[in-house]
C-alpha cells in the first residue's frame, strides 16, 4: 500500500527534531545549562546559530538539551496517563452492574470538567523544591488520563454492542480472548491516537506551568528557556531569540505530531 | 431431566428511559415459551420494535431478565456454572441477521471457525479442519474459498453461510436465528431456508425469528405471533396462519401482499399501529387502541392465553366458550 | 395511453478512483400516463440508480454518460431532463412536473422543523407564497388527503413511521407533478403501515391520474400495486408488460427463477433457490448478463446482447430464447 | 403524548445535569483539598519564612506560639476530616481567611475582582470564536470543493494543536517587536473605576489583544469540528431530501447548520475547560488584570490560601458555566423540548 506522501514530510520532521533533541546534546562542547560560558545577548549569527541568552547560555545546545527534556516528559506524561485511561476506561467498559458502571463513568465525566491548570499549579507549587522531569510528568498524569479514559471507555461500550462479540461468545472465547484477539485492534489505533495527543497536550500543560515559575531547577525544558527569558524581559530589551527559538521548536513538533495522529487515525480508519 | 428442551416462563425485560431510566417500558412482557426435545421449528413472528430481538438473546443467556427464568434442559440458564455453560453453549447456538456484522471486520472468517470446533472437541488442528470440511460442505462451500479471507470479501449469501457452517460445528441441539434471510436477496433465500429444514431432519430445532409471515408459513411448525413485547397468539403455524385467531394476526395476515390478492388487499380499510412507546405502556392488552372489536375490558385488563383448540390466542373475545368472531 | 416519460439508450453509472461501475447500462423503457409502472429487482441490480437519473439528480460519483430522457408533460411542455442542468431541472421541473419519494422516507423529514414549515418552504420556493397562507393551503391540502391536522404542528419525531411515510407521500404530490418517482416506499415499514401508505399513494394516483414509478425488490408489493412492470438485473431492463401477465406468464429465466423462489401463504411444496449470486457491475459478464446463472444459457448467450423484443401484446423480453 | 411528556423530559434534563453539576464540584473541591494536604510542606512554615523574610528577628519560642496561631487561624490543627468539612465550608459560604500576600484582605475580595475580568475575557472570546469557528465550518462543509475551504481547513489544522501560551507569546513577540501597540500590550495597571465611556474603550483596547490570542485558537478547533460534524450532516437523508425536493443552495445550508448547531452546543459545555486554562496563562502573559494574573502573584508571592481560593472557584466556575450551557440544550433542541 502506498504511504501517503504527507506521512513521509511528517516522519521526516519529527526524525530530525529527534536527532537535534538526543543525538545533538552529546556533542555539545560544554554543559549547556551553565551560566556565562558564552558572551551574552549576541543574536543568532554563524557561530551561535540560536545567539545567546543574557546570562551567558548558548541557546542552540541550550534548546537541543531542552527539547529533550521537554519530549521525554511528555512521553512519560503520555504513557502513564495512557495506561491509567487504558485500564480505568476498558473496566469501565466492561464493568457488569449498571451502578459501578454509572459511579465511574460520572467520575471520568466530572474529572474532564475540572480546570487542570490551577491544580497543576497548586501541587506544582507545593513541590517546586523537588520539581524535576520525571515529577513533573507524573503531576501532569493526574489530569492526563481523564480524557482518553472517556473515549476508549465508549470505544469498548460499542463495540460490545456488535454481533461479533456474540458470535465469539457463541464459539466459546472467554472476555479475555475476546479482548485480546476482537478488540484489541480498534484499541491500537485509539492508544496511538491518544497517545501523540497527550505527547502534545503535556508538552503544552509543561510549558504553560514553566511561564507561571513553576519549571524544573536544575534540569532545563523549553517551558523553562522561556520562563528565564521572560524574567529577563527579553522581549523588551530586544533579545527576541531568546523567546522565539524555543516557541518556533516547540510549535513545529506540536503541529507534526498532531499531523502525524492525523494521518494515523485516516490510514487506519476501520469500515 | 425435564421433558422439555428450552423452557422460558414468564420472561419480562424492562428498559428504562427518562430521568435515570425510571420509567421502564417493558420490551418483552410476560413471555413463556416451550420447546419439547423432538426436533421443530418454532417461529416468533412480529413487527420490528415489538421485542423479538429482546427476547432472542434473553434465551441465548446474553441478557438476564428482569422477571422470569429460561431453563435449558432443566437447567436455568443465566445460573450456569462453567462447565455446564460450555455444555450450553455446545447445545444452543445461533445465527444473526447482518452477516457482515456477524464476524469482525478486520479478522479472517476461518479464526471463528476453527476457534469453534477447537472450543468445542478440544479437536487438533487436523480434526478441527476435517469437521470444518464437513460443515462447510453441507453449506456448499468448500475450505478453499473460505481460508484466510476477511468478511468483506464474501457476498451477503456466502458470509451468511459461514455463520450457519460455524454453528453448525457444535453440532447444537437447537439454533436460535435472528432474521436470517432478510439481508439475503430474495432469491437466494430459498436455499438458506430449505438448509433450515434438512437440518430439522438431521434432529436441530429452531426458533425462527422473522417478520416475514411468508417464510415463517414455509419452513416453520409451530408460530407465535407477537405485539410490543406480547406474545398474542401461538400454535400451530398452517393452524395460526390459514385461521388467524387474534384481530391482530387477522390485520397482518390480510395485509400481507402476495400475488392474486390485488382486490382484496387494496379494499379493506384497516387502521395502523399508534406510536410505540406509548402503547408499550397501555395496561391492558396492548392492541385495545386498534383493534376493531376491543372493549373497555380489553383496555383495563391483561387477556390471559386462553385455549382454542390447539391454539392459543391473548383475547377476551375467546373468553368461555369456544366461538369464532 | 400517451406516453409521458421516455428513456433512451440511458447509460449511467458511479466513477470511482480507478474504477466504473456500469449501473444503468443501456436502459430504454417507456411510461405512460395514468399508470402506476413497477421497476423490480433485487438489491444492487441499478434500480434506485435508473430512477436517480430519470429525475436528473446527478451528483458526482453518479454520472449519466449517454442516451436522453424526454418528459412530455400532460400541459404540453417537453423537458429533455438529460440535457437540463441541475440549476434549471430545480427551478422548472423538479416538483412541479415529477417529484420523488426517497428510500427510507420515515427519516428524511427536517428533526428540527415542524410539518407545516416543510410544507411552507416548497410552497416559497416553487410558488413564492408566504408563510401565513402556505400554511392555510397546507391546512386544506392536508385534510384532502385525509390526515389529521394536527399533524402539521407536530415535529417529525412525534409522529409514527407509517405517519411520516404518509406526509413525505403527501409532500411529493403537492403540484400534482404528472410522474411521482418512489425508492422503496416502503421497505422500512410493518405490513399493515405499508399496506395503508401504499393504498394512499394509490388513491392520490387514481384521483390524479398521473404516472407514479414504484420501486421495489418486494414482488408481494408489484403484484398487488402496479398496473405494469419491469424486471431489471445487473443494470438491464429483461423483461417488461403488464403485471398480470408477467405473473401468470412470465418469459425471461431471471423473472421465472424470482417468481418462483417466493414463499406462499399456504402452499408448503419445496422451492428451489437462484444458483451462484448477482454479476460485479465492476467488470459485467460479456453477452447476455445472467447467462452464468441461467439453466437454459446458449454458447450465444455468452457472446452477444440479447436485443428487447415484443413477443406479445405489450409484452417485452430481452432472452436469445425468444429470439 | 401533549404536555405531560414533554415538561416531564426537560425536567428530567435538567435534574440530571444538576446532578452532575454537584458531582463535579464536589469531586474538584476534593482534589483542591488533597492536593493543598499533599505538600510537603505545611502552609504555616511558608507564612512563617514570609513573615521572617520581612525582617525582625523572632525568638525560637515565639515562632512557634505563631505557628500555632496560624494553625488555629486556619484550622489546620483539628484531624483532617474536620479541615475538609471546614474547607468546603469556606468555599461555600466564600470566607477563605486573608491572603498571605495582600493581607488582611479576604481572598474572596481579590479573586472577585479579577474573576469579573475573566468572566468577560472568556465569555466574550468564547461566544465569538464558537460562531465564527461555527458559521465557517458550516460553509466550509457546504461549499467543500471550494479552494477557500481548503485553504481554511490547512491554517485551522496547523493552528489547532499549538498549545494558548505559545500562541499568545507569539502574539506578544509580534505586537511588541513587529507593529508595537501604542500604550503597550495588555492591562498592567488597570483598576476598577466607575462604568465611563473612556473607561469602557479603554477596557476593549485591554481586551482586544489577549481574546485574539484565544479567538484565533478556538475557532481553528470550532471550525475542524463543525466541519467534520458538517459534512456528515451533509449526507444524512433530511439534507438530501432538501436538495430533491429543489429547495435553494441557502435552505440547504441552513438545514446542515441548524442540524450540526445542536451538538456544537453540548461540546462547548466540555471545551471550557480548556478554554479556561488557555485563558489563564494568556492573562498571565498579556498582564490581563484576571484570574491568571492573580494567580502568578500569589505564586510570587507564595500566597498558599490565595492559590487555594482561585482554584476552588474556578473549579466552581467551569462546573456552573457548563451547567448553564446544558440549561440551554433542551430549549434549542425540539427532540428534547417537545418529547416523542
Amino acid at each position: 500500500m502506498k504511504v501517503p506522501l504527507s506521512l513521509k514530510i511528517a516522519i521526516g520532521i519529527i526524525a530530525s527534531l529527534l536527532v537535534f533533541a538526543f543525538i545533538l546534546p552529546n556533542f555539545a562542547p560544554y554543559d549547556p545549562r551553565r551560566w556565562a560560558t558564552v558572551p551574552g545577548d549576541e543574536p543568532p549569527s554563524l557561530t551561535y546559530p540560536f545567539g545567546t541568552t543574557t546570562v551567558g547560555q548558548d541557546l542552540f545546545w541550550l534548546s537541543s538539551y531542552a527539547l529533550r527534556n521537554s519530549i521525554i516528559l511528555g512521553i512519560l506524561t503520555a504513557s502513564i496517563s495512557v495506561t491509567i485511561a487504558f485500564l480505568l476506561g476498558s473496566f469501565a467498559g466492561f464493568v457488569r452492574g449498571s451502578v459501578s458502571r454509572n459511579a465511574l463513568t460520572l467520575l471520568i465525566d466530572s474529572f474532564c470538567l475540572i480546570p487542570g491548570l490551577p491544580v497543576l499549579i497548586v501541587l506544582a507549587y507545593s513541590w517546586r523544591k523537588f520539581l524535576s522531569p520525571v515529577l513533573i510528568a507524573l503531576i501532569l498524569s493526574i489530569f492526563g488520563w481523564a480524557w482518553p479514559s472517556r473515549s476508549v471507555r465508549s470505544l469498548i461500550l460499542s463495540l460490545r454492542e456488535r454481533s461479533f462479540t456474540y458470535t465469539s461468545l457463541l464459539s466459546g472465547f472467554g472476555m479475555m480472548r475476546i479482548f485480546f484477539y476482537e478488540y484489541l485492534p480498534y484499541i491500537i489505533r485509539w492508544l496511538a491516537v491518544s497517545f501523540l495527543g497527550l505527547l502534545n497536550w503535556a508538552i503544552g500543560m509543561e510549558t504553560t506551568i514553566a511561564v507561571f515559575g513553576l519549571s524544573t531547577l536544575e534540569e532545563a525544558t523549553i517551558g523553562s528557556i522561556i520562563y528565564w527569558a521572560l524574567q529577563y524581559q527579553s522581549i523588551l530589551r530586544g533579545v527576541w531569540w531568546w523567546v522565539t527559538f524555543p516557541i518556533l521548536l516547540l510549535a513545529i513538533l506540536i503541529v507534526t505530531l498532531y499531523e502525524l495522529s492525523k494521518i494515523i487515525s485516516e490510514f487506519t480508519g476501520v469500515k | 431431566m425435564s421433558e422439555f428442551l428450552l423452557e422460558a416462563k414468564n420472561i419480562a425485560k424492562f428498559f428504562g428511559y427518562g430521568f435515570l431510566g425510571r420509567t421502564k417500558f417493558p420490551a418483552v412482557d410476560n413471555v413463556s415459551l416451550t420447546m419439547e426435545d423432538f426436533p421443530k421449528i418454532l417461529t416468533i413472528a412480529g413487527e420490528s420494535g415489538c421485542g423479538k430481538t429482546t427476547l432472542a438473546r434473553v434465551l441465548l443467556g446474553f441478557i438476564k431478565p428482569d422477571r422470569g427464568i429460561v431453563l435449558y434442559k432443566g437447567r436455568n440458564v443465566h445460573k450456569l456454572k462453567r462447565k455446564e455453560k460450555k455444555f450450553f453453549r455446545k447445545e444452543v447456538q445461533a445465527i444473526f441477521q447482518d452477516p457482515y456484522e456477524t464476524f469482525n471486520p478486520l479478522r479472517r472468517v476461518d479464526a471463528y471457525l476453527f476457534g469453534t470446533a477447537k472450543y468445542m472437541f478440544g479437536a487438533n488442528s487436523k480434526e478441527a479442519s476435517t469437521r470444518v470440511e464437513e460443515v462447510l460442505e453441507f453449506v456448499g462451500l468448500s475450505i478453499k474459498e473460505v481460508m484466510g479471507k476477511k468478511p468483506k470479501e464474501f457476498s451477503g449469501g456466502q458470509l451468511q453461510r459461514i455463520s450457519i457452517a460455524r454453528a453448525l460445528l457444535a453440532e447444537p441441539r437447537l439454533i436460535i436465528a435472528d432474521e436470517p434471510v432478510s439481508m439475503i436477496d430474495v432469491s437466494l433465500r430459498m436455499n438458506i431456508l430449505n438448509m433450515f429444514k434438512d437440518l430439522r431432519e438431521r434432529g436441530v430445532s429452531f426458533i425462527y425469528i422473522t417478520h416475514d409471515l411468508a417464510t415463517a408459513y414455509y419452513i416453520s411448525d409451530e408460530i407465535a405471533i407477537m405485539y410490543r413485547g406480547m406474545i398474542v397468539e401461538v400454535g400451530p403455524a398452517s393452524e395460526v396462519l390459514l385461521n388467524q385467531y387474534h384481530p391482530y394476526t387477522k390485520a397482518l395476515v390480510r395485509s400481507l401482499p402476495e400475488p392474486g390478492k390485488k382486490d382484496e388487499w387494496l379494499k379493506e380499510k384497516v387502521n395502523p399501529p399508534g406510536i410505540e412507546i406509548k402503547e408499550f405502556l397501555v395496561p391492558g392488552c396492548k392492541y385495545a387502541d386498534i383493534c376493531p372489536n376491543s372493549s373497555d375490558k380489553c383496555r383495563k385488563e391483561r387477556p390471559p392465553l386462553f385455549k382454542v383448540g390447539n391454539v392459543k390466542v391473548a383475547c377476551w373475545i375467546y373468553q368461555g366458550q369456544f366461538q369464532r368472531p | 395511453m400517451k406516453t409521458v416519460l421516455k428513456c433512451s439508450n440511458v447509460k449511467g453509472g458511479y466513477k470511482l478512483s480507478e474504477v466504473y461501475i456500469d449501473a444503468v447500462s443501456n436502459v430504454s423503457l417507456e411510461l405512460r400516463t395514468n399508470e402506476i409502472f413497477g421497476i423490480a429487482g433485487e438489491s444492487g441490480c441499478g434500480k434506485s440508480t435508473f430512477i436517480k437519473t430519470i429525475y436528473g439528480y446527478i451528483e458526482p460519483p453518479l454520472i449519466l454518460k449517454d442516451g436522453s430522457i424526454e418528459l412530455y408533460a400532460r400541459d404540453g411542455k417537453t423537458f429533455n431532463i438529460s440535457s437540463l442542468s441541475l440549476n434549471n431541472l430545480r427551478k422548472n421541473v423538479w416538483w412541479k412536473y415529477i417529484s420523488y419519494i426517497p428510500q427510507n422516507a420515515m427519516n428524511v423529514l427536517n428533526p428540527t422543523m415542524r410539518i407545516r414549515d416543510h410544507f411552507a418552504e416548497i410552497y416559497k420556493e416553487h410558488m413564492g407564497l408566504k408563510k401565513r397562507d402556505s400554511y392555510a393551503k397546507a391546512q386544506e391540502y392536508i385534510e384532502s388527503f385525509g390526515l389529521p391536522n394536527e399533524v402539521l404542528s407536530a415535529f417529525p419525531h412525534q409522529l409514527s413511521g407509517g405517519m411520516r411515510q404518509r406526509v413525505v407521500i403527501a409532500l411529493s404530490l403537492l403540484f400534482e407533478p404528472d410522474v411521482v418517482l418512489a425508492d422503496e416506499p416502503t421497505s422500512a415499514l410493518d405490513v399493515i403501515n405499508q399496506r395503508v401508505s401504499l393504498v394512499f399513494l394509490r388513491n392520490a394516483q387514481r384521483k390524479l391520474k398521473n404516472t407514479i414509478v414504484v420501486v421495489s425488490h418486494d414482488m408481494g408489493v408489484q403484484s398487488v400495486l402496479t398496473d405494469r412492470m419491469g424486471i431489471m438485473y445487473a443494470g438491464k431492463i429483461v423483461e417488461v408488460g403488464e403485471t398480470e401477465t408477467i405473473f401468470e406468464n412470465p418469459l425471461h429465466p431471471y423473472t421465472k427463477m424470482l417468481i418462483k423462489s417466493l414463499p406462499r401463504l399456504g402452499d408448503k411444496t419445496r422451492r428451489m433457490g437462484a444458483k451462484g449470486q448477482p454479476p460485479d457491475l465492476r467488470d459485467p459478464p460479456p453477452g447476455c448478463r445472467f447467462h452464468p446463472r441461467c439453466p437454459y444459457s446458449k454458447p450465444i448467450c455468452r457472446k452477444e446482447e440479447p436485443t428487447f423484443l415484443e413477443v406479445e401484446q405489450d409484452h417485452y423480453v430481452s432472452c436469445w430464447l425468444m429470439e | 403524548m401533549g404536555a405531560i411528556s414533554k415538561r416531564y423530559k426537560v425536567v428530567i434534563h435538567i435534574a440530571s445535569r444538576f446532578l452532575f453539576f454537584i458531582l463535579t464540584v464536589w469531586v474538584g473541591l476534593t482534589l483542591a483539598f488533597l492536593v493543598s494536604r499533599a505538600s510537603p510542606v505545611d502552609p504555616s512554615t511558608i507564612l512563617i519564612s514570609r513573615l521572617m523574610s520581612m525582617g525582625g528577628y523572632l525568638r525560637p519560642e515565639e515562632i512557634l506560639a505563631l505557628k500555632q496561631q496560624i494553625l488555629e487561624l486556619y484550622g489546620l490543627d483539628k484531624p483532617v476530616y474536620m479541615q475538609y468539612l471546614s474547607f468546603i465550608k469556606g468555599v461555600l459560604t466564600g470566607n477563605l481567611g486573608p491572603s498571605f500576600s495582600f493581607f488582611p484582605t479576604p481572598v474572596i475580595e481579590l479573586i472577585h475582582k479579577s474573576m469579573v475580568w475573566t468572566i468577560l475575557l472568556l465569555g466574550f472570546s468564547t461566544i465569538l470564536s464558537w460562531v465564527i469557528g461555527n458559521v465557517v465550518g458550516v460553509l466550509a462543509a457546504v461549499f467543500s470543493r471550494s479552494k477557500i475551504s481548503k485553504a481554511l481547513e490547512w491554517i485551522s489544522m496547523s493552528l489547532y494543536p499549538v498549545p494558548y501560551v505559545i500562541f499568545a507569546l507569539v502574539l506578544f513577540l509580534f505586537f511588541s517587536l513587529v507593529i508595537p501597540l501604542a500604550g503597550g500590550v495588555g492591562g498592567a495597571g488597570m483598576a476598577m473605576q466607575t462604568l465611563s465611556l473612556t473607561y469602557i474603550i479603554e477596557v476593549i483596547r485591554r481586551l482586544s489583544v489577549p481574546s485574539l490570542s484565544i479567538i484565533a485558537l478556538s475557532s481553528a478547533s470550532w471550525f475542524l469540528s463543525m466541519k467534520a460534524l458538517a459534512l456528515s450532516v451533509k449526507k444524512e437523508d433530511f439534507v438530501n431530501y432538501a436538495i430533491i425536493r429543489g429547495l435553494s443552495q441557502k435552505t440547504v445550508t441552513k438545514y446542515v447548520m441548524r442540524n450540526s448547531l445542536l451538538p456544537q452546543i453540548t461540546s462547548l459545555a466540555f471545551s471550557l475547560v480548556y478554554l479556561f486554562n488557555g485563558a489563564l496563562v494568556t492573562e498571565y502573559i498579556f498582564a490581563y488584570p484576571g484570574l491568571g494574573r492573580l494567580l502568578y502573584n500569589a505564586i510570587v508571592g507564595s500566597d498558599y490560601n490565595l492559590m487555594l481560593g482561585i482554584l476552588s472557584y474556578s473549579i466552581i466556575g467551569v462546573a456552573s458555566a457548563a451547567f448553564i450551557l446544558d440549561l440551554i440544550y433542551p430549549l434549542i433542541d425540539p427532540r428534547i423540548r417537545y418529547g416523542g
